[in-house]
This record gives structure tokens, C-alpha cells and sequence, in this order.
């Protein structure tokens, strides 16, 4: 077996470079990949294309990398719940790309599927839909869509082993899969790294072929944000 | 005239045994409280769940399970997790049964806007261009005017597009609206000591009203 | 949470008709849906499509329904080892489409995802591409292939539950989920059918929108079609 | 001149530390015999598995558990399981370093013909087609002559073809060859006893062999 793990976050992301366009995964604030955003924020690489559904807030997740000015450019589908961004995108230092859910979610797909563009009706009529190739399929009209292209996808997962393999926890899972499997280097960061032979074949969500590097984290914050509770009778 | 939560219950009407449903943040989300006993339904949150549960008893909150709208939920037995690829994949594939979800804006031609509004901040449009753009039973929850007392039913969208020709039905504090398959919202049930003609007044695109409409039962 | 259960493989099949196209998981003979087999044999249903990796052998499988004359036409990806198969091929009783293995596997993905067609370069400059729309990206060719419009699904799982969601086992996945997806009607038959709520909802491989009706096979033969062994030193 | 044996142990020679590949069958096979020592390979069964191991022992076969050969075979630590879709998804992807397969015929721009004979029963491409058309690194493991005795290397594939300018490697009983970008074969090496000119004589493509080739080294 292939051993994929490294020291930790520093040594995980070490060729990141000024310009790089990163794939982040998670749903809000939920499992994100934490502990390389810090090492990224630490590292102070600039100029970043970041390919994520959200923007984090304030000061958790990509917001954090906001603060110190490192993001260029965000891709995104909602970049809600965070003033800083706001800030940045009013005065013109940063860039934002909105697209639809599903489209960002299939174009990492696509890269990870080896298949160039993919078709969908999202954004059809609307200005998304601007500039876009328009192909009608059985009466209804689809954009065609490209694969992205990324230098590296950062993703976090519940357990992981030597070899690679991922194993996520509940909708922690979201975007971090298919974002596994479309960046040229995957870097891995896990709440518990095993060794390879512990987790159950049937049960690995990304194959470690999909993961260049692994290493466990440290310190999961794993903030929630918003606390929705019923009361017990 | 129905408040937020009577809007919801009328919707909840309209939920069929078997149904996959998906709710978009806001009114929608309240319709989950309605559902009819004997009706089973399976709600989808599109960042990856089937089979959405109520919300956690305090101190049982996980963060690794949260909702499209970012809140911390439970799961039923019977969940499945997924990722956003295939959660939108099964959206595209229409095997959502219904999705209801708020707007702006609706047009007589069943065109939406609800995520863009010029000259303000855009917070983006989520996931609400795919289930506009696929889903074969839309239901739009939303007030029947604006803040500024401007009808929101129009003959044509002024703000930026989420999706064209694609809702069948408006449900307001005032109203329960089809969308004509040849254009025109056609009245169907009126809320509860509201006219036909207060209706008409408040509904900017065409209204077809010819033969009155009942008042709305909701028990 | 919805209930899918019927009670068994001729309540499931019951309104597979003549001239119905079929897609039916497994890959040689693991994973094959041997109970729908058994019971569309009985039914004696004709003049069917069935869309599967292979052919089945002489009298296991597929091979059952083409003992009986069943079969209108195969899209396959491999039809070896099938002597009646040949005979009924080399006579014109059958008619057969080759079509590469990853080919199959993506427009079954394709219509489970809801995307009209989809491109892959296998293919390109053979035969298979002969009438294809043929389209460049980045410098390397791609044949546009369609999702395939199947009426029903057949697919086995290892376990699944009262809510239609299933589990596979080992390499008897291979087909199922992406057939799963596919189908207008899926119909799934599992080694062992459990109450809702006892799979781990992070293991479930296909979620039970997909599956329209589901029950408990009975007396699976699993049968291996190359027992190789290595000897115990 | 080599023995299948020797053909693969030959093969094996390319297998670098940290590869992911994907044997056909046949000779290819016979390559997981031959993998040194200290080199960490993960073998790729593109019906859904990664990391598979060696045959079971007598009385310990799963039906489940197989390869694309359909022969009964085990799973290693670390192995994982997938489905087909994402099985040809990284082999499209390029996630799989090495692809080594067998062919009736390799032409010298790289073509291959390997699944169709016409007039005989055609079994079928399964997946060497998706194969061929999306390596990075593709070894064939042939004969150097077929059983007519014509060679089998060819200025251009008489069969219908595989897939097109893809191969990079030839291996056969005779000869390691390069093709090269411009075309042509390139001996790199000769199997043990064998003449540069026999190995000319076999070879109907384009041969450069202008400064002579080593004898290969097995052990």
C-alpha cells in the first residue's frame, strides 16, 4: 500500500504558492478543512483563487484568510454572514464568482471524472447563463459547463487511514468528496488517522487514489453556526 | 389574511403520501411543522440528507449535521447522507417530488427572481437556480407585496432572473395562485376575509378570478 | 419515512411488459438480481432490452432469459462465455450493442445525475465512434454519449432497508448504484432486509429515492464464475 | 527469447515506487508476480477495487469479491471499493499511473487493435477502450508474431482498432520497443539470444535499432 501521510498542515500545503487556486471543502462552517486554512493564514501565501461554496464568517474558515488579504478571487454559490467579505468585494479588492450549488458541485465532478464539461439547466435564462454555450437535449435547454481546474483541493474528513482513504461523518461530507477527487494534489486533513487495514473496505467514501497527502489535525474547533435546539418536554 | 405560519399550513395541504420534498430557508421551513398525520414524507436538505429530523434537544447538537440553512438538525430513521453532487444529481434527476421555496418576484409566465437584488450586496443564489431549473412541482411561498407595498405577482420580473417559466403555484397571506401553463395566475382559494377584488388590486400581472374562488380551509 | 417493501420478485417485476429495457446490475455473475431473473423467466415476459456489463453464462444470469428467447437486444460492454448467446447473435435472433464498459457506466451516471449526455474519449477513432458528435477540449477528442432512458432498474444489494436504502457488498457494487439511480422504476432485491433506522445513515450507497420497490431474495446461489485459489503453504 | 514469465517480469521493471495500475488479462496478469521488493503498488480491477491482493486460499473464495477477470481474488489493507462509475472515473481522470494490456495488434503511431476480429464472435471491448483512450502510461504485453506468423507490429493496425496514438511501450518475447511521437518503433532492448535482425524481420512497422539495443537484464 502507498503511504500517504505527512508531519501535519505546514508540511501538507508547503508547495501552496502566491496565485494558487485552491478547492475548500464544506457547508458553512461545517467540515471544513480547519487546520489548513490556519496553516495557510500562518504561511501568508497571497493572490489565492478559492474555489468553496461559502466564504466561512468572520474570523472561522476561508474568513479567516479573508482577514489577512490573501484571497483574490472567491467561486462560490453564497458568501452570506461574513462583513469583512462584503467589505473587500465593495471596495474592489476582491473578486467573486456566484454560481449555482449544483454546478459548482458537478464541475468538481467532472474534473474528478475525467469528463470535460457536463451539461445542466441551472442558471438557464438567467445571467448566469451569459457568455454560456445553450444546448437543447429532449425539448429542454442546458448550459454547458467546464470542469474546473485546481491546483490543489483541501479537504477534511472524519477518519482516514495511511493508504489515503476517507471516511466522512454525517453532512460533514458535502462538497469534500468531490473535491477530493478533482484537485491535481488532494491534501487530507482528519480528526483520526489509522492504519491502513482498520477501515472497511465497503465503508471508504474516497478512495486514496484520490489523496496525495494525509495528516491528522489538531485541535478541532468545529464551530457551529447556527444553534438550532428544540426544548424536552 | 394568513400569517407566516398560515401560509405554511396551506402549503402543507398540497404535500401528497410519499413525497420527497425540499425546503427552502424562510417560510418554507415551517411547512415541516404542518405535515398532515398519516402522510409520509421525506424531506431533503440539499447540502446532502434525506430524511431531514426536528431540530436537536439542547445540548445535543452536532456540528458535522446541519441543514442547507446552516442549522443544527437531526436525522429519522431511515437518513441517508450523501455528497452535494449527487444531492444535486438527484435534484437535476427530478426525484424530488416538490420544492418550495420563497421569491422576490414571480412573473405570470412562472419566472422567479429571489437572490439578487441590484446595487445591493449579493449574498449569491445557493442552490435555488438548480431546484428552479429542475424541479417538476415548484410552490412559491411569499408575501403578496413588498416593504414598499408593491405587488410582487407581476407581468414580468424586474429583478434578475433565478429561473424562467418553471413555477406552477404562489401561496401568499392573501391567496393560493396556479400559473397557467399559457401565462396569468389564476386564482384559486382566497385567505380568510380576503376579497377577490383586494386580490386583483394587489396583483400586478394578469388575474384570472372569472368564476370567484373559496375561501381557504385549513383545519 | 416512506415504506418500499414488496412482498417479493413477482410483485416487484409485475409490470415489466414486452418490449421493456431493462437495466440489470452485476458485473460477470457477482451482484446479478437473481430473484428478478427467476421471476421474469417465469413471467415469460418477450422481447426485451437489457442494458447489463455482460450476458450471463448458458445457465445462470441473462443466460436464463435467452434460453427462453426473451431477449430482443443487449447493450453490453463483454458477452463472452455464452454459447447460446452466440448462436442466437450469429442466427440474427439477437441484436447486440457494444459499447465500451466506462461508456456504460457514465450514461447510467448520466441519467441518475439528470445530465442529457455526457463525454468521454473512449472510443474516439473506432468504430464506436462511427455517427458520434465528436468535440475537442483542450486539445484532445471526446465523443458525446447519451444517458440511457431505461424503464426499469434491477439491481441487488446486500442489505438494504424498509426505506429502500441499500448497501452493497465488495466488488458486487460494480453496476448497482449507478443502475440504481438510472431507472424510472428501480426495483432492488437484498440478501437481507432490515427496519428503517438500523443502517448507519453514513454507509448507505444508495439512498432509497432512489429505489421504488425493494424485498428479500430468496436462496441466492451466488454463483462464482472463476474459482481461482492459491494453496495454503 | 522470453516465456510469458519473462515477459511480465520484464514489465514489472517499469513499476515505480507509488504506482497505481491497472493489469488487463492475460500476460498483464502474470506482472503482480514480478513486482520487486520495496515497491509500493496499489493494483486497480476496474470493476471497483483498489488495492487488490492475491487469490484466496482453497475454501476461502467470496463470490463477491472479484476481479475484472472474474476470477475470485482478496482485498489488501488499505484496499477500497467502489462502483463502476468512479472506477472509470479515475481511470478518465488519470489517477491510474500504469496501464498494461495485451493486443492483436499495435501500429508504429501508437495504435491499438484488441478487441475485434471480423467474421469471428466478438465478445466485446469491456474496458479497454476507456482504457486506451485515457492512460498517461500504457505497456502492451503481446507476441511478437501471431500465429500465422505475421508480425503483430504493424505500419498500421489491419484490425479494427482500440484506440488511437496511445500506446508508449511494446513488450513481446523478442524486444522491449519505444513508440515513438514522431512514429515508428525504437528496440530498446533484445530478449536474451536474440538478433537485432531477427528482430527487424519480425517487425513490419518502422524500425529504428540505428545504434544497436542492449540484451535486457532480468534479475
Amino acid at each position: 500500500m502507498i503511504n500517504k501521510v505527512v508531519a501535519g498542515a505546514d508540511e501538507a500545503i508547503r508547495d501552496i504558492k502566491d496565485g494558487s487556486t485552491l478547492m475548500l471543502g464544506g457547508f458553512g462552517l461545517c467540515g471544513i478543512p480547519e487546520n489548513c486554512i490556519t496553516a495557510l493564514v500562518k504561511k501568508g501565501v497571497k493572490r489565492l483563487t478559492c474555489i468553496s461554496n461559502n466564504a466561512g464568517v468572520d474570523d472561522f474558515g476561508i474568513g479567516l484568510m479573508l482577514q489577512q488579504r490573501q484571497v483574490k478571487k472567491m467561486i462560490s454559490s453564497y458568501v452570506g454572514e461574513n462583513a469583512e467579505f462584503e467589505r473587500q468585494l465593495l471596495s474592489g479588492e476582491l473578486e467573486v464568482e456566484l454560481i449555482p450549488q449544483g454546478t459548482l458541485a458537478t464541475r468538481c465532478m467532472a474534473a474528478g471524472y475525467g469528463m470535460p464539461a457536463i451539461f445542466t439547466p441551472a442558471g438557464v435564462g438567467t445571467e448566469v447563463a451569459e457568455g454560456k454555450e445553450i444546448r437543447n437535449f429532449n425539448g429542454k435547454d442546458y448550459l454547458m459547463e467546464y470542469a474546473f481546474d485546481a491546483d490543489f483541493a483541501l479537504v477534511k474528513a472524519w477518519k482516514g487511514d495511511t493508504a489515503g482513504n476517507l471516511i466522512f461523518r454525517s453532512t460533514s461530507r458535502n462538497f469534500n468528496p468531490v473535491m477530493a477527487m478533482a484537485g491535481k494534489i488532494t491534501i487530507a486533513e482528519v480528526e483520526e488517522l489509522v492504519e491502513a487495514g482498520t477501515l472497511d473496505p465497503d465503508h471508504v467514501h474516497t478512495p486514496g487514489v484520490y489523496v496525495h497527502r494525509i495528516f491528522q489535525g489538531a485541535n478541532y474547533e468545529k464551530r457551529i453556526e447556527q444553534r438550532t435546539v428544540r426544548p424536552r418536554n | 389574511m394568513l400569517d407566516k405560519n398560515g401560509i405554511a399550513k396551506r402549503i402543507a395541504k398540497e404535500i401528497r403520501d410519499g413525497y420527497y420534498v425540499n425546503l427552502g430557508i424562510g417560510i418554507p421551513t415551517l411547512v415541516a411543522n404542518f405535515i398532515p398525520d398519516g402522510i409520509n414524507v421525506v424531506l431533503q436538505s440539499e447540502n446532502g440528507l434525506l430524511g431531514m429530523g426536528p431540530f436537536p434537544f439542547e445540548g445535543e447538537e452536532d456540528a458535522d449535521l446541519i441543514n442547507a440553512g446552516k442549522q443544527t438538525i437531526t436525522t429519522l430513521p431511515g437518513s441517508s447522507i450523501f455528497d452535494s453532487a449527487m444531492s444535486f444529481g438527484m435534484i437535476r434527476s427530478q426525484k424530488i417530488d416538490l420544492t418550495i421555496l420563497g421569491a422576490m418576484e414571480v412573473s405570470e409566465n412562472g419566472d422567479i427572481a429571489n437572490w439578487k437584488i441590484p446595487g445591493k450586496m449579493v449574498k449569491g443564489m445557493g442552490g435555488a437556480m438548480d431546484l428552479v431549473a429542475s424541479a417538476k412541482n415548484i410552490i412559491v411561498a411569499m408575501q403578496h407585496v413588498n416593504k414598499a407595498g408593491e405587488s410582487k405577482l407581476l407581468p414580468k420580473c424586474s429583478l434578475p432572473l433565478t429561473g424562467v417559466n418553471c413555477i406552477r403555484k404562489v401561496v401568499t397571506e392573501l391567496a393560493v395562485l396556479d400559473i397557467l401553463p399559457e401565462g396569468g395566475f389564476k386564482l384559486i382559494e382566497r385567505a380568510p376575509g380576503v376579497s377577490v377584488d383586494y386580490i386583483k388590486q394587489v396583483t400586478a400581472g394578469r388575474l384570472f378570478a372569472d368564476d370567484g374562488a373559496p375561501e381557504m380551509i385549513l383545519d
